[in-house]
């Protein structure tokens, strides 16, 4: 019997760091973006640290301060708001509250609303029908009413808010989840498994859960934007994150009356949210060429033969 | 196939019922509406007058039972806050709204597909990197933030096109431009990315064996296969905007839903809540069926 | 019957590379072949040979990137292919050369009716449109043998069968009746009755045609069948080409012979025997009057409408023996297998394994039933999960089944399975996109292996691998049967493959068994008519037919 | 054709679609843009900024107005009032004049519209300034009714100045949408997006210049400045502060909104005097006022000047954090609690910057040594802590109100704040009660006096609350306009009140 074997070498993965980062070299666009990201996520982390309590400083003889003077100091750069607080102190730290709010949201729906869209999609029990009609339910379910209910009986807070943006955002997940699990069950990996013995519970987390998880993070990325978007909708209506906390969006919708008289006081945090929710498209647009084999050697170096 | 249909609007009149009963007690948990009706120095005694016209001294289950009788009867209750009926009420703003949302989701469809595809047909070029670029970024903004800037701009700085409000087809331009934003920017990322998996599919390189024009191939080929999923976001989209164009008919003064539901909810005018939601609810179960049936048509592998 | 001397295409050179981030890939090396009007060429390759890249360039169908025509000319009736402008490439595709494709479901689109993808192909080429191209698309249904064309002009290519679909194809492809047809791999995914419909009807339109056929394909047989002459490629270049009688009977290059060697020949005498040498008397699987419905729609007033997948299928395995069970495809044979692994509720029936009735089993038992009987799946790239790695796919049964194996010894016996299979213990920590198709299928085994089974029903084990793969994987299967003692079902669609491993064949038709023998005596003496026509549809070499 | 005309005939046909909106107002019509689309046009709800705005005086008159300047009652439908006895008034109501729907006014009419408002079959906003005082009226004859209330109601004809008179033939068992009433304009359409009112040709007093007014509304300031600014309307009664920029067309007002953070006494450590003080000295309140406007006037209590009990002698709180500081030191050595946490509990939405001034004051306050952490509420939320019976769990807290008072009267504000028994009230104070009756049971100069001292002994002794400042509206009005907004402005707009200029 001839022994065989495999290939030489292992073809380059697309999950290694080091060819991650070289694709992600030959995007300028979207290296552009991912610098972006990470400062942002930097100054999320770090903000606090950084500008010590200037975001929440009053400063009333500078309110409405324009930007581009450094008379009142660096802090001061990018104006400063109605109560004269340094508005580049507060898009710092005005970060970490945006963003830890939609990861948290993010995560949250994708869990719940992955969890439930499992069970779902493998089962066709009475629950799993039960799940879709709470699904239809949701997505029917104003966010508004639905923000407005958690204000008022469970009181502003950050947590809250977060939940109200997680459940708006789960049927998303849970319709995905269940419709790559209708897929996958048929796979004959999951027959595979089930001729071994294996259990549904087994199936379901080992076999079908990382499977769907690449989708469900795709989504993600997309929908970290329109939470963002959401949850600065909601404070517009006065719905969302409540003062002395604050996010960008709230800051810009604070600052909308300004906009003809003192445009920076929206602008700024506007900007923010635009860039960040652009950078996080473009970089999810990059993530699904790297993840699509026709497509991408678009990133690759394509060093042609010698002729 | 009528059996499909009857499946699924069984589910869809359980979904509504389930809704309604949600929203019937949730909002029941937001507070007595009295406190809002009437002026803060109210007497202890105008209240309870206000309680009991209003059938809010029963125990809220009763009113429960109180608010299925009716509906039964095809009465959804009164306005505490217009003094006519809810669904009256309703009804009248939801046209507005459904007017909006039409328009928006048909010309950002309509010009999504045009952009994705002519991005896709050339995948790299300036001409999609710019489509995408531009397109991304009108998604990404908040919408209030451009409603009001475009407001300023156009007409207070130009003086080019009405503030707000309703009338000629120049009060149309703003609300639709900005209700278009998300959805084209989004649905012009679905349309690239449809079709470039469709021009990768086996049967265009059938197109090009046969000799077809690059352009039947885009369009007659890969085109008619990308529909599907944009059907599906854009389906999405239009759900949200039925539900959702509260900002920019807030803004622009829009009489539609959105803006009624928010009022409705702030106000606590709980039978014009109950009302849109099922105004809405339908709306979007219908949608959501015309959806499926529109997957029949344009997939013939797909049946019920 | 060649023409050498003038030839129609003479692709010279033809190198083409595959871009990424590392070297480029060499897909085709310095290929020269010809063909003339009338004549067959046959391209003979296994997976990754280079064969149809070779062809793709001739038809321009190459995306630049990533790929990269490095060099080589196309002279087409007298011009050079590689220096026209699009809109002159066009005019000869589809009107001067066509082609048709393997998988012709993928292959035609989806949404357009059959009818407007033939009429398309006269609509691009100014021959004519609307009413004068859909009655032309009609007779050209008709002469490619689509029943009631006038019909079936408007159905989608999902309500043909498989083979009327590659009519449909071939029907597109001649529909301007071209001077070269391509054929990639026209019959591959078709049951054997089916594929020699559709090279007869490529032989009559040729013959009618007077066009030349550039075939390309991995099976030795339908090369045979077809060619006239036949070029070898293998690793992008190639090995061998020349007069096809004279390829057959005299391979010159080393790869030839092997692929020779490795198919299951008629002749008896030549292959290695593969049959199990000790058979119990002991019965270890006895299935009696297995039925399996399928309802196919219920209305409120058509009552239900049921299909027989399975019809009262009755059968037994003695240990230490080898059943193979044949059919085409929607013969029943999977959904058998089906049943038996536990995977699919029988709609009446016994299957008694080891004294208890399968169907009956729960819990312990049931558990119990699953670490005795194994399977070994169709396609190696489905049926292991590709996150895992292959520690985590062979140990998969001790995981389930915790009494099998302590936790410390798991290493150990990965190790010695991986060997048992052919492979390395090293392998342990890849994944399986990391592996060959005959490799993944060594690796199923070993994942079967693992729970210590007494039955393996190996389902289309072996289709999908190329021919000489295939052999070797049989080899495997049979060393383990003699080693371990086990035995299998093994069911395929192919019945060369089981002639020398099988020790009975069971050939299922709809759902039914035809026929039921010893191997050696239903191949001798097929009793009943399917099988003989399934035996029949083998084909036969070009050079026997033409002289008898 | 080149992109240039491309644009340029865009451009042409954008500015001619836009125009017809613009010149369709004609010379004697206008447009009111309001902040919000009033619920409903029940006259029984005037007393609700945007009914109000657009019923009262137009549509539907009272039969007393109040004096902006004096805040003394004047006559309107009711020409003559004079007290029978304490609980008896007399009134006379003016002659020939006629509802829109062609019935006269009369004793029978009025009757009948007070008896809608009292009637509890509807719900009325306006009956909530009589307290829980009983009227019966009777027509005496056919000009001259008699109310009669089960408690001396000494301000009877200032409290006139609610009662909107409807025509007989108005349901009086269901609220209505269609007023008819006396005034000079009638309604004319009701729509989600409209309302228009034309002038009403029987009116018995002068003809208004105006034939027609149509209201539209947009929640977004910005938006109704740009509306006046662009001609698209001609009027908008309630612009920002930052949007109020050009001092042409945009006026301030001070609107009889005096704003406010209640003080909850009853729980420590806010049951202490020197926390209490502490709390009102350590608002920077000049760079707080930035926030308003620089007109708005710092109060020292809870009513404007021009209400009858206004005190003008009464200093505001001074702005001194080193005091402030003191008091807190000192309370802590006395052992009370001062760290504990109190919740500063805030509305959204209540005043144009509102949240922005609680954002300042926490901050002022937890400088000056206070854990004082802010929670913004919704406005049901809101007021379960601002009324009684207030929530059982609520802890130390800091409620921002705001209150209007365009009545006249201290009356409509001191019972409410200071009497033990007031919805807001905190306090429980027997003695401060009793003077609180007093006064209001007295007339004239007693009144008066009895008014300014309890506002005086709040501001001094009680502390039970931090007053802020009497606000500022901002109104934008069109150039073609003439016409200037006043205290009265919150709650009418009489349209009869405006010119229009050549």
């Amino acid at each position: 019997m001839t022994i065989i074997t495999p290939d030489t070498k292992p073809a380059a993965v697309p999950g290694s760091g080091r060819v991650l980062l070289a694709y992600l070299t030959r995007d300028k666009l979207a290296l552009a973006a991912a610098i972006f990201l990470a400062i942002v996520v930097l100054a999320a982390i770090l903000g606090p640290w950084l500008v010590g309590d200037a975001a929440s400083r009053l400063g009333l003889r500078q309110r409405n301060l324009a930007p581009f003077s450094l008379e009142s100091g660096w802090i001061y750069v990018l104006g400063a708001d109605t109560l004269g607080r340094p508005i580049l102190a507060r898009l710092i730290v005005g970060a970490q509250n945006t963003l830890g709010i939609a990861a948290a949201a993010v995560f949250a729906s994708m869990l719940v609303g992955g969890t439930l869209g499992l069970v779902a999609g493998y089962s066709e029990r009475w629950y799993s029908h039960l799940i879709m009609r709470l699904a239809d339910i949701v997505m029917s379910f104003p966010s508004l009413l639905l923000a407005l209910i958690v204000l008022y009986t469970l009181g502003p807070s950050i947590t809250n808010l977060v939940i109200v943006l997680a459940v708006t955002r789960m049927p998303i997940y849970l319709r995905t989840a269940r419709a790559e699990v209708l897929e996958l069950r048929e796979r004959m990996f999951v027959s595979a498994a089930m001729a071994m013995g294996a259990k549904p519970a087994r199936i379901i987390i080992r076999h079908i859960a990382p499977l769907v998880l690449p989708t469900l993070v795709t989504i993600s990325a997309i929908d970290f934007a329109t939470v963002i978007l959401s949850e600065s909708a909601l404070s517009f209506l006065g719905l969302g994150i409540q003062p002395p906390d604050f996010t960008w969006g709230a800051m810009v919708a604070n600052g909308r009356g300004y906009l003809a008289t003192a445009w920076w006081i929206a602008f700024w945090p506007g900007l923010a949210i635009m860039l960040t929710t652009l950078s996080l498209n473009i970089l999810s647009n990059w993530a699904r060429t790297v993840a699509d084999p026709q497509q991408r050697w678009r990133l690759q170096k394509l060093r042609k033969a010698a002729r | 196939m009528i059996a499909y249909l009857g499946r699924r609007a069984s589910h869809s009149i359980l979904s509504v019922i389930g809704l309604l009963t949600l929203v019937f007690f949730l909002t029941r948990l937001t507070g007595d509406p009295s406190a809002l009706y009437l002026p803060l120095d109210s007497t202890a005694e105008a209240r309870a007058d206000f309680a009991r016209l209003n059938g809010l001294d029963q125990p809220i289950y009763w009113q429960f039972l109180e608010y299925l009788r009716d509906l039964l009867q095809l009465d959804f209750g009164q306005s505490l806050r217009q003094n006519r009926s809810a669904i009256e009420v309703a009804l009248e703003a939801f046209p507005e709204t459904l007017k909006l949302a039409v328009v928006a989701i048909t010309l950002s469809t309509a010009l999504a597909i045009l952009v994705g595809s002519l991005a896709a047909a050339r995948p790299g070029s300036l001409f999609d990197r710019i489509a995408s670029l531009v397109s991304l970024a009108g998604a990404s903004a908040p919408d209030f933030w451009v409603a009001i800037v475009g407001i300023l701009v156009f007409a207070v700085g130009l003086e080019l096109l009405p503030t707000s409000g309703t009338g000629s087809w120049t009060h149309w331009i703003m609300p639709i431009f900005v209700l278009m934003l998300r959805p084209f920017g989004l649905l012009v990322q679905v349309v690239r990315g449809a079709m470039l998996s469709a021009l990768a599919s086996p049967y265009i390189k059938t197109a090009r064996a046969k000799g077809l024009s690059r352009r039947k191939i885009i369009f007659g080929h890969a085109l008619r296969n990308s529909l599907l999923p944009v059907v599906t976001v854009a389906g999405d989209l239009a759900t949200s905007l039925i539900n959702g164009a509260v900002v920019v008919e807030s803004i622009f003064g829009w009489p539609g839903i959105g803006k009624l539901m928010i009022d409705s909810i702030i106000q606590r005018d709980f039978a014009v809540v109950q009302s849109t939601i099922l105004v809405t609810a339908t709306a979007i179960f219908i949608l959501n069926i015309a959806i499926d049936l529109l997957y029949a048509v344009l997939d013939p592998r797909i049946r019920y | 019957m060649s023409n050498a001397s003038n030839p129609i295409l003479k692709v010279a050179g033809l190198t083409v590379d595959f871009l990424s981030d590392d070297e480029p890939v060499r897909a085709v090396d310095d290929v020269s072949f010809h063909v003339s009007r009338g004549e067959t060429l046959v391209i003979l390759g296994e997976s990754g040979s280079g064969k149809s890249v070779s062809t793709s360039a001739v038809m321009d169908l190459i995306d630049c990137p990533p790929g990269d025509i490095v060099a080589g000319s196309c002279l087409f009736d007298g011009v050079e292919l590689s220096g026209l402008d699009a809109e002159a490439r066009r005019s000869i595709n589809g009107r001067r050369i066509a082609m048709i494709f393997q998988d012709p479901l993928a292959y035609l689109n989806p949404v357009y009716t059959v009818g407007r993808q033939i009429a398309e192909v006269y609509e691009s080429h100014g021959a004519g449109s609307g009413k004068a191209a859909r009655a032309k698309a009609i007779e050209l249904l008709r002469r490619v043998g689509i029943p009631e064309p006038e019909s079936r002009v408007d159905f989608y290519p999902h309500q043909f069968s498989g083979g009327q679909r590659q009519r449909v194809m071939i029907a597109m492809a001649i529909a301007l009746k071209p001077d070269i047809l391509i054929a990639d791999e026209p019959t591959t995914a078709l049951d054997v009755s089916v594929q020699a419909q559709i090279l007869d009807l490529l032989r009559d339109l040729q013959r009618e045609t007077g066009m030349a056929l550039i075939m390309i394909t991995h099976d030795l047989e339908v090369a045979a069948s077809m060619a006239d002459r036949i070029i070898v490629m293998n690793g992008g270049k190639v090995v061998e080409t020349g007069i096809a009688e004279e390829v057959f009977s005299n391979p010159q290059h080393a790869y030839t012979r092997r692929l020779i060697s490795a198919l299951p020949h008629g002749d008896a005498t030549e292959a290695p025997n593969r049959r199990s040498t000790k058979i119990a008397g002991e019965t270890l699987l006895k299935v009696e009057n297995l039925t399996k419905d399928y309802v196919l729609a219920s209305g409120a007033f058509a009552g239900k409408r049921t299909f027989k997948a399975v019809d009262d299928v009755s059968f037994e395995v003695r240990r230490g023996e080898t059943l193979g069970i044949v059919g085409e495809s929607g013969s029943g044979k999977s959904s058998v297998a089906r049943m038996l692994l536990g995977l699919n509720e029988p709609s009446s029936g016994k299957a008694v394994f080891a004294g208890e009735n399968i169907f009956e089993m729960n819990g312990k038992r049931l558990m119990a039933f699953r670490r005795k009987v194994q399977m070994v799946f169709q396609d190696p790239y489905g049926s292991m999960n590709p996150r895992m790695r292959i520690y985590s796919i062979i140990s998969e049964p001790w995981v389930i089944h915790r009494d099998i194996l302590p936790k410390s010894k798991w290493k150990g016996r990965v190790a010695e399975l991986l060997e048992l299979v052919g492979l390395l213990p090293e392998h342990a920590d890849r994944y399986p996109h990391q592996f060959s198709g005959g490799q993944r299928q060594r690796i199923a085994i070993a994942r079967a292996l693992a729970s210590e089974p007494e039955l393996i029903v190996c389902d289309e084990a072996v289709s999908a691998l190329d021919v000489s793969i295939q052999a070797q994987v049989i080899d495997l299967l049979a060393d383990l049967r003699t080693r371990l003692g086990l035995s299998y079902v093994f069911i395929t669609h192919d019945l060369p493959i089981v002639r020398h491993f099988a020790d009975r064949i069971m050939v299922m038709k709809n759902g039914r068994i035809v026929e039921e023998g010893q191997t050696s005596t239903l191949f001798a003496a097929p009793r009943h008519e399917y099988t003989q026509t399934l035996l029949q549809a083998v084909p036969k070499p070009k050079w026997l037919t033409q002289a008898g | 054709m080149n992109r240039t005309s491309i644009h340029t005939i865009a451009a042409a046909i954008l500015m001619t679609a836009a125009a017809p909106s613009a010149l369709a107002q004609a010379a004697q019509e206008i447009r009111v843009v309001l902040p919000e689309q009033p619920a409903n046009l029940e006259p029984c709800g005037t007393i609700i900024t945007n009914v109000g705005q657009i019923l009262s005086q137009n549509v539907v008159e009272p039969l007393t107005v109040i004096d902006p300047v004096t805040g003394q009652p004047q006559p309107k439908l009711a020409t003559e009032w004079t007290s029978v006895d304490p609980t008896t008034w007399r009134i006379k109501l003016r002659e020939g004049v006629k509802f829109q729907d062609g019935t006269e006014l009369n004793a029978e009419a009025v009757a009948f519209s007070i008896n809608r408002m009292i009637g509890g079959k509807i719900t009325c906003s306006n009956i909530a300034k009589f307290g829980d005082a009983k009227l019966t009226v009777t027509p005496v004859d056919n000009l001259t009714v008699e109310i009669k209330s089960d408690r001396p109601e000494p301000i009877m004809p200032t409290l006139l100045s609610v009662v909107m008179v409807v025509s007989p033939k108005t349901p009086a068992d269901q609220a209505v949408n269609d007023p008819v009433g006396t005034g000079p304009f009638k309604l004319s359409t009701f729509s989600p997006q409209t309302v228009v009112l034309d002038a009403f040709d029987g009116y018995w007093g002068k003809k208004p210049e105006i034939t027609k007014a149509t209201y539209v509304w947009r929640p977004e300031s910005s938006i109704r400045a740009a509306m006046v600014e662009t001609g698209e309307a001609d009027l908008t009664p309630s612009i920002a502060i930052q949007d109020a920029s050009n001092p042409e067309t945009d006026f301030a007002y001070l609107n009889s909104e005096t704003t406010a953070i209640r003080i909850d006494t009853a729980q420590p450590p806010l049951d202490d005097l020197r926390i209490r003080q502490a709390l009102n000295l350590a608002i920077d309140w000049e760079g707080l006022a930035q926030l308003f406007g620089d007109d708005v006037k710092r109060a020292s209590q809870m009513v404007v000047a021009g209400i009858n009990g206004h005190d003008d002698a009464l200093e505001p709180w001074p702005y001194d954090p080193e005091e402030a500081k003191k008091l807190i030191e000192e309370a802590r050595a006395a052992g009370v609690p001062v760290d504990t946490e109190i919740k500063l509990i805030g509305r959204n939405g209540i005043y144009p910057n509102g949240a922005e001034a609680m954002e300042a004051m926490m901050m002022m306050w937890q400088d000056a040594g206070l854990n004082v952490k802010l929670t913004m509420l919704d406005v049901a939320d809101w007021l379960r802590y601002l009324q009684k019976p207030f929530p059982a769990e609520r802890g130390p807290n800091l409620l921002q109100m705001m209150h209007d008072n365009n009545k006249g009267d201290a009356a409509f504000t001191i019972p409410i704040f200071y009497r033990s028994s007031g919805s807001y009230s905190t306090l429980a104070d027997p003695a401060f009660d009793k003077e609180i009756d007093e006064a209001l049971a007295a007339t004239g100069e007693t009144r008066t006096n009895g008014f300014k001292a309890i506002f005086a002994r709040a501001r001094k002794e009680v502390v039970g609350d931090i007053p802020m400042f009497h606000m500022i509206g901002y109104t934008r009005v069109g150039a073609r306009l003439e016409w200037k907004p006043d205290i009265t402005t919150n709650s009418e707009i009489p349209l009869a009140n405006i010119a229009i200029k050549d």
